[in-house]
């Protein structure tokens, strides 16, 4: 009864072709802005707001880069940590050559230098395809990373081969360093996504998002109707790069505070990957759904242990926590293959029927 | 209208008791995706020997109720939430397609499905993977498909993903025949074929229910062809049966004869004549 | 918090992922000796210990959710074992009042204790261990005129531990007048060297010195003994374990590597561990792993923290210390030989004492050579060359705080003089 | 007649009647399969064209060949008087042809109408930048194409399935939304291969008359592959019949029903 | 600069010959030890369309478990033979569980489902076993050990002996599993599953039964592989990590080609060492992490479907 559009008319495709045509999704997106903007910081605290929700965010930045050549263009990526690397570096260098210019300001720029990159590891895309395409980004994953090792130019000569987030500030407070708070930076890292979610959200449900789509799901078609493959898998590439080096300097900068090469490894490509795939391919929304699975399950597992006055080792609780966690990826993909969003949707549609069961 | 047209409640579908049935349909509701609502209770029946049509427009559920007979919902998130489905007098709405395909019931795919990156004779070949009489009588069958498409014979060693649309249609038919089926469930079998092919399609499955009493349910578009050469049909609409009768008595019906046969006023009208669209009469509202 | 009279201290471990081969004796020692004193003293200075692991996994983003976890609740001090966790801890321990202990490893330029008044990485830094090294090898040619025209190789993880001391050791070839081969092996090469010791093959090198890790120690190991290297001439850092040179067989003989504390159970700490906590069923140490390396490092990095916790209290004559509190204690430590017996832990370690300056006391280590079955010491301790290794450190802390610009100056007070 | 007022391009450099797309001397082969051999023909500005021929014939490959899926290994096409021997598809389709396909070849994962406004793509122009931002200009274009596409949508009776993900309709709508799709770009030549297989008598009357719309409203010429011989007969004015690759006939309805090659290779009976 | 790219490298191959044919048997035998995990990707794609995350994890849970049970006091050939019941039961639980309510899914999913499995086994593998690296039973196994030392070329070239047994028992894997898919009713069977779970359906193929054949088969090969690699170094967690280097192997040797893995990772095993051990130097050494993927591309290049796979069909 809540979820109904009945006596919703659309009088004009202008409002038809809004992404949120129905009220009652547009007054939950209200809702969960408020909370996002006002409720989190107001009552997070430091642990939810440093460690539960800015790495989330972040991940759902990167993951929702990844579904745009994942999921929308059906290009398999594995580089992505490689990519957010090239953002996170990027942004260092950019920072320490004009420390005047505001931090946000060069986390944006950062986006095009892996935008750059991700075109030029995207360029075998034209002839590679499927698995196989995987190679390419494979290759740019190690051979970023090993940039990232061997050229201390890249990382200023630092003896520990790390790069540190300097202290910059935004309207005269700091939003990285020690003394930045939880609740700014994640205000920062917040409004960054949201917006970047935003032309997300314009692109796709365009002309380049039919594109891409349509490369995605029968590319010969496509160029049958005159689609040109490679430009849009190459737009479709720096995009998503550019998400991804956005991600990665937000990470480094507001989350870590300092990185090592190491944390542009495969395994986070694959982790990202995975929120991807989970929180539903071709779904914005199933990206943050996404992140929020495989980020947040392992901490909320963990922290359910405690809670359940059970004590037993932090090693036991790892492995357990590995093993449910394996079991519910299985378990929500027999319940849904086509990810969360899919089953948000199926719930939606559960609700317009509601109480009939179809 | 036949007061058979309403879909037969639950029970009334034995009503011939006394006759060989082969496959039983009864009353089954399917749901996909866990919402969709596809099928509202349809019955239907096949006697064994029996070549029985299934007819119906766009989107009536034809290939849904094959799948449902073959199991092969469950591959697509469909669910049979309802009724049952006897085959040779076993209830087999439980069983693995392959069981099915073991006991003799084989469907053959709307849309073709052959193995692309198998050549034609590997894909012939995988038709008698539940067969366990030996090379010798699966080398036989082989030259009987090979006698009955010898365009197949042709392109054998081509990859089938390669091979013309009709090509990969009549492949898809051969491999389905190599399994020595008891019934085949036929998905649109003349799609995409020669006019001369469907002749032969329908002369095969005439020949083979003579010959070796294999029993066949055909969801075809072709009503002329299939009421031509079935002895029993059904008409579905919107997932329910809405008529169903003798082949004889159906051609003779003259909403089937317009809608389904072209034939209203004596002649077949020429294509070009339609010169305003015209609503299909629904059976139900 | 956690109970009136008590002290929490947070023990970051790593008991799983592909590290957790050296992680798990770690976090067995650290646990065992703490386990020790809540047992057999009742905590340090009457108050009980409440120690609690946090799972790492070697990986930084655990790292930090485990930090965040155990900030706000009045940790004395936080232990990364991770170099990856530590260095984003370094500019927050000022700012949360937390001190880190990271105990020879992490940033080996926090040895300044008057740029870094948070940070300790006591007894010796990668820098120390590097020329200790190679004091080593000029006292087994007779003297550091000898190594001129020799070949020296090392092999590290190409990562930052293992990086961090080549310009140290560029500028000891200078130096010296040898000549310095490098083989980066990569941390996804790890079980894959053979390339690296063809390289060792072709170009001969006198010496092999080894920065290693995981499951990089055992497959050099492995390695060397395939191309038949002699072993009593590669030499690594503290890393290695038994198992990595046992897992190599009789080859391995010879094997040498740094330390700077006793391995096995002849020291009366451990036989109090055995009695107090083993043998109570109190421990998860395997049966036999007790008193390997890695197992007695765990044990001498609690020490280190009982020590903090003891000063402090001194200091402050609170039983329930602070971070703050802490940090005073662990820049007093002063490790006699005196003090060392009443803990037990005669002949099992040099002295050591830090200071406001000085948080890492650049203690001397010795070498010790495998025979087959364990460790043995071969000769005494050796002191770091603080003439080279000090300058190194020292141009190392300005540049951080260069590069970090806004660094704090040093604003805590400092007790011990 | 429903206006479809869509036909906004209108292509005159070609009068009705005048070759519009003629294929010379085109082969075609695969390793060892000759798909083509050697087969000329022309499809003139505003007709229908039949291609026919037994399964296997080459007739989808002839699409192929024509609108630069394939490239023939010898033989030239000219197409509104431009020669070429290779091209690219979608330069193909900018000059003017579109198609649909034997297997339908939808974009699965859209829904009826994205799958519409995907075959308008090569008409809206405006940019990336303007894409980020989505209101304004990008909005008012996207608008207006989806005016157009509603015709469409109109046209062909789909209104009820719009929203609806392609690859959940049956059958028969699906290549209507094909040919939909293959209108949005609004051609001058439209391929059409097989559109009515798998339709009910009732489905190829209206599919029939769609065709016919398209072709006699808005003169688009369109190239035909069926099998289904009343329809064929019925809507062509002229066929061209193929077997093994080879032409082997090619006339009006009338003649090429008659010819004795033609029933034995391919109609089996008289009709 | 263009000297010591183009030339000296070339100078120093003749220089020391004995040095090169070492590198290039080095370069065979990691090429041969890749291939034993690939080959194990290879057999599940091959069989079935699904990209096996969890390969590297099942080489380390198969080695894991022959240690381990070794470790428990069980004789080293009961312990191998336990362990092939291991890895047919987790065969049986992976359909079972994963692969039967996932038929007909995106292939893309399928490989989301071995994650989920990879995490599932960590945890599970080191719950039971505990995270402690352990030796390989090499000698108990009766797999030979030491050297055979060739006196050629002016120097020595050392063949180890378990690498030369590596290399026999993966040239008999290879060679019989390629004889399997290619010939046998069931091996075509295995090929018409990856292409299409729908219609293997239709036409009574069991896909339980084979999904049990394949992964258990892939598990005998993880296993194998496990026991090589743990002889080279130790049997660890940190295992996983080498199942990276095996997906160029894969690429280049072609996703569903059995001969494919073999040469693919001779290829990319001795393109690495050489390039490692000549070129390396130039730039500071290291470069066998990435070598290996632009060797793979450059192949992929000219053939996009690798060098032995499945020819990639386009049709319309
Ligand atoms: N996988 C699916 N998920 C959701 N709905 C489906 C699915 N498959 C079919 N449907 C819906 O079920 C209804 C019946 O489809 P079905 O394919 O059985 O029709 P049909 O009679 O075979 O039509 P056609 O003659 O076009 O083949 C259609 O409305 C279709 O949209
Ligand atoms: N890409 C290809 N590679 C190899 N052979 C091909 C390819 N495309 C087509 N062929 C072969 O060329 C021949 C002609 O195929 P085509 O698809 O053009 O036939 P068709 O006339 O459309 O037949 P149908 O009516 O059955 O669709 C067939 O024998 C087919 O196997
Ligand atoms: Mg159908
Ligand atoms: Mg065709």
């Amino acid at each position: 009864m809540l979820y109904r559009e009945t006596g919703q008319f659309k009088t004009s495709y202008k409002a038809d072709m809004a992404v949120f045509p129905i009220r009652q999704d547009r007054i939950g997106l209200a809702i969960i802005l408020l909370l996002a903007f006002v409720a989190m910081p107001l009552f997070g605290g430091g642990f939810l707001l440093s460690a539960v929700m800015i790495p989330l965010l972040v991940f759902a930045l990167a993951a929702l880069g990844l579904n745009l050549l994942t999921g929308y263009t059906g290009q398999l990526s594995l580089g992505t940590a490689g990519f957010m690397g090239v953002g996170a570096y990027a942004c260092y260098k950019l920072t320490t050559f004009f420390p005047e210019v505001n931090l946000i300001v060069w986390i944006l720029a950062s986006g095009f230098f892996s935008a750059a990159v991700g075109v030029v590891f995207g360029l075998p895309s034209l002839r590679i395809k499927g698995f196989y395409l995987a190679v390419a980004t494979l290759a740019a994953q190690f051979f970023l990373q090993w940039c990232f090792i061997r050229i201390p130019w890249l990382y200023n000569n630092n003896v520990s081969g790390a790069i540190e987030a300097p202290v910059r500030t935004l309207f005269g407070m700091p939003i990285t360093g020690p003394h930045a708070t939880p609740e700014l930076r994640y205000l920062v890292v917040l409004s960054i996504v949201a917006l970047l979610t935003w032309i997300a959200s314009n692109l796709v449900h365009g002309r380049i998002g039919r594109s891409w789509m349509a490369v995605r799901d029968m590319d010969i078609a496509a160029e049958l109707m005159g689609i040109r493959l490679l430009p849009t898998k190459l737009l479709a590439f720096a995009v998503s790069s550019f998400y991804c080096g956005v991600a990665g300097a937000l990470m480094v900068f507001l989350w870590y505070g300092s990185a090592e090469p190491e944390v542009f490894s495969i395994s986070q490509s694959f982790l990202i990957l995975f929120m991807v795939i989970i929180g539903g391919l071709g779904s914005l929304i199933g990206s943050f759904l996404g992140a929020a699975l495989i980020y947040g399950l392992p901490i909320v597992l963990k922290s359910l242990f405690p809670m359940l006055g059970l004590s037993v080792g932090a090693a036991t609780v790892e492995h357990i926590t590995f093993m449910v966690v394996g079991a519910m990826i299985i378990g929500f993909l027999i319940v849904e293959p086509h990810g969360l969003a899919s089953i948000w949707r199926t719930i939606k549609q559960k609700l317009r029927v509601w109480p009939f069961p179809y | 209208m036949d007061s058979s047209a309403a879909p037969a409640p639950p029970g009334e579908v034995s009503r011939e008791a006394g006759r060989d049935v082969i496959l039983a349909v009864n009353n089954i509701e399917v749901i996909y995706d866990h919402v969709i609502l596809v099928l509202k209770g349809v019955s239907l029946e096949v006697p064994r020997g029996g070549v029985v049509a299934l007819l119906g427009g766009n989107g009536a559920g034809k290939t849904t109720t094959l799948k449902a007979i073959s199991n092969l919902l469950r591959a697509e998130r469909g669910e049979v939430t309802r009724g049952s489905i006897m085959f040779q007098g076993e209830r087999v709405d439980r069983m693995s397609p392959n069981e099915l395909v073991r006991r003799g019931c084989i469907q053959v795919m709307e849309g073709r499905h052959c193995f692309g990156h198998l050549t034609i004779e590997e894909n012939l070949l995988t038709g008698a993977f539940t067969r366990r009489d030996g090379a010798a009588a699966i080398r036989q069958d082989l030259e009987k498909v090979y006698g009955y498409f010898p365009r197949l014979r042709e392109r054998r060693k081509s990859m089938a993903g390669y091979t013309s649309g009709g090509e990969q249609q009549m492949c898809a038919i051969g491999r389905a025949l190599m399994s020595r089926p008891a019934l085949v469930l036929l998905d649109e079998p003349s799609m995409g074929l020669a006019p001369q092919i469907v002749g032969e399609i329908f002369e095969i499955v005439k020949e083979l229910n003579a010959s070796e009493n294999v029993s066949f349910l055909l969801a075809e578009q072709n009503t002329n062809m299939a009421l031509k050469y079935a002895t029993y049909g059904y008409i579905l609409e919107t997932g329910r049966v809405v008529m169903d009768g003798d082949a004889e008595m159906l051609r003779a019906n003259a909403d089937v004869k317009e809608f389904y046969l072209g034939v209203s006023e004596g002649d077949r009208k020429s294509f070009r004549a339609v010169k305003s669209y015209r609503r299909r009469k629904r059976w139900l509202t | 918090q956690d109970g009136k009279d008590a002290n929490f201290v947070p023990l970051f471990t790593y008991r799983t992922g592909p590290f957790s081969g050296s992680g798990i004796p770690i976090a067995n020692g650290m646990r065992d000796y703490l386990e020790m004193l809540n047992q057999r003293d009742g905590g340090v200075g009457g108050a009980k210990i409440v120690i609690e692991e946090c799972e790492t996994g070697y990986d930084t983003k655990k790292g930090l959710e485990c930090y965040e976890a155990v900030k706000g609740r009045n940790p004395v001090m936080v232990n990364p074992w991770s170099t990856g966790i530590t260095l984003p801890l370094i500019p927050r321990a000022a700012v949360d009042k937390i001190p880190v202990l990271s105990m020879a490893y992490g940033l080996s330029a926090s040895a300044d204790g008057q740029t870094f008044p948070w940070i300790f990485n006591p007894p010796n830094t990668y820098w120390d261990g590097l020329s200790v090294i190679v004091k080593h090898i000029a006292d087994e040619l007779g003297g550091l005129d000898k190594l001129k025209g020799k070949k020296i190789g090392y092999i590290y993880l190409d990562a930052g531990f293992g990086k961090e001391p080549i310009p140290m050791f560029e500028q000891f070839a200078k130096d010296l007048g040898f000549e310095l081969k490098l083989y980066p092996v990569a941390a996804t090469d790890m079980q894959n060297q053979s390339s690296q010791w063809l390289g060792v093959r072709r170009d001969k090198p006198d010496y092999m010195v080894m920065y290693g890790w995981g499951a990089l120690n055992p497959t050099a190991i492995k390695e060397a003994t395939r191309i038949n290297y002699p072993m009593n001439r590669f030499i690594s850092i503290w890393w290695p374990s038994e198992d990595d040179a046992r897992s190599a067989g009789a080859g391995a003989k010879g094997f040498r590597e740094l330390n700077w504390h006793g391995v096995g159970t002849d020291f009366p700490v451990l036989k109090d561990i055995q009695k107090h906590v083993v043998d109570k069923g109190l421990s998860k140490v395997a049966k036999g792993k007790e008193g390997e390396v890695l197992y007695n490092r765990g044990v001498y990095n609690s020490m280190l923290i009982a020590e903090g916790i003891r000063n402090a209290q001194k200091l402050t004559g609170k039983k329930a210390v602070t971070g703050e509190d802490v940090r005073r204690g662990l820049e007093a430590i002063n490790l006699t030989p005196e003090r060392l017996k009443e803990l037990g832990m005669e002949g099992f370690t040099d002295p050591l004492k830090l200071g406001c300056a000085d948080h890492n006391g650049h203690g001397a280590a010795f070498v010790q050579e495998w025979d087959g079955e364990k460790y043995v010491k071969i000769g005494g301790p050796i002191k770091p060359m603080e003439d080279k290794v000090g300058p190194v450190a020292a141009a190392a802390a300005k540049d951080y705080v260069e590069k970090n610009a806004g660094w704090p100056k040093r604003s805590e007070a400092c007790d011990s003089k | 007649m429903n206006g479809l007022a869509l036909f906004s391009r209108r292509d005159d450099s070609v009068a009705k009647g005048e070759p519009l797309l003629t294929v010379e001397n085109v082969s075609l082969r695969f390793g060892g399969v000759k798909a083509i051999s050697d087969v000329s023909f022309d499809i003139r500005k505003g007709e229908v064209r039949a291609i026919i021929g037994p399964n296997g014939a080459g007739k989808t490959s002839m699409l192929n060949v024509i609108n630069g899926f394939y490239h023939p290994q010898e033989g030239r096409i000219s197409f509104r008087g431009q020669t070429r021997r290779r091209m690219r598809p979608s330069h193909a389709a900018a000059q003017g042809i579109s198609r649909t396909f034997q297997n339908v070849a939808l974009f699965k994962g859209m829904s009826t109408l994205d799958n519409i406004m995907a075959g308008r793509t090569l008409h809206m122009k405006r940019g990336f930048f303007w894409q980020l931002w989505r209101h304004g200009p990008a909005l008012d274009e996207e608008i207006r194409h989806r005016r157009v596409v509603e015709e469409i949508i109109d046209f062909l009776e789909i209104e009820a399935v719009r929203k609806t993900p392609v690859g959940k309709l049956p059958y028969g709508l699906q290549k209507r939304v094909e040919l939909g799709r293959a209108l949005a770009m609004e051609p001058d030549l439209l391929l059409l291969d097989e559109p009515m297989a798998g339709m009910n008598l009732e489905e190829k009357e209206d599919m029939c008359r769609f065709i016919l719309d398209v072709n006699n409203a808005f003169g688009v010429t369109i190239a035909l592959i069926e099998h289904d011989m009343g329809v064929v007969m019925d809507l062509s004015d002229r066929v061209v019949v193929l077997e093994y690759g080879r032409k082997i006939a090619d006339g009006a309805p009338d003649e090429v029903k008659a010819s004795q090659a033609v029933i034995d290779a391919y109609l089996g009976v008289a009709h | 600069m263009l000297y010591n790219i183009f030339i000296d490298p070339f100078v120093q191959m003749a220089g020391a010959p004995d040095l090169l044919v070492q590198a290039l048997w080095d370069g065979l035998v990691s090429g041969v030890l890749y291939a034993l995990i690939a080959l194990g990707f290879v057999l599940i794609f091959k069989a079935s369309g699904v990209f096996n995350f969890a390969q590297g994890i099942m080489v380390v849970f198969a080695a894991l478990t022959l240690v381990g049970l070794y470790e428990k006091g069980v004789p080293a050939w009961v312990a191998l033979a336990l362990t092939l019941v291991v890895m047919f039961l987790l065969a049986v639980a992976v359909e079972r569980v994963v692969l039967r309510p996932l038929v007909n899914q995106p292939d893309i999913i399928l490989f989301m489902a071995t994650f989920g499995l990879t995490y599932f086994l960590i945890g599970f593998g080191e719950l039971v076993f505990g995270g402690n690296p352990k030796a390989m039973i090499t000698e108990q196994l009766g797999l030979p050990r030491g050297v055979i030392d060739v006196e050629m070329l002016g120097g020595r070239v050392s063949l180890q002996k378990i690498d030369i047994a590596a290399a026999i028992i993966a040239s008999i894997m290879v060679a019989a599993l390629a004889v399997f898919f290619q010939k046998t009713r069931i091996g075509r069977a295995l090929r018409a599953v990856a292409d299409s779970h729908k219609a293997a359906l239709s036409v009574g193929i069991s896909l339980n039964q084979i999904w049990v054949i394949v992964w258990f088969t892939a598990g005998v090969v993880a296993l194998a592989a496990g026991i090589m690699w743990g002889a080279r170094s130790e049997v660890s967690f940190a295992l996983e990590i080498v199942a990276l280097k095996a997906l160029p192997v894969l690429v280049l040797g072609g996703f569903t080609s059995v001969p494919g893995a073999i040469v693919g990772g001779l290829i990319i095993g001795v393109g690495e060492k050489l390039g490692e051990f000549y070129w390396g130097p130039l730039v500071g050494g290291g470069i066998e992490t990435w070598l290996a993927y632009f060797i793979a591309l450059a192949f992929l290049l000219f053939r996009p479907q690798g060098l032995f796979g499945e020819k990639i069909i386009e049709r319309i």
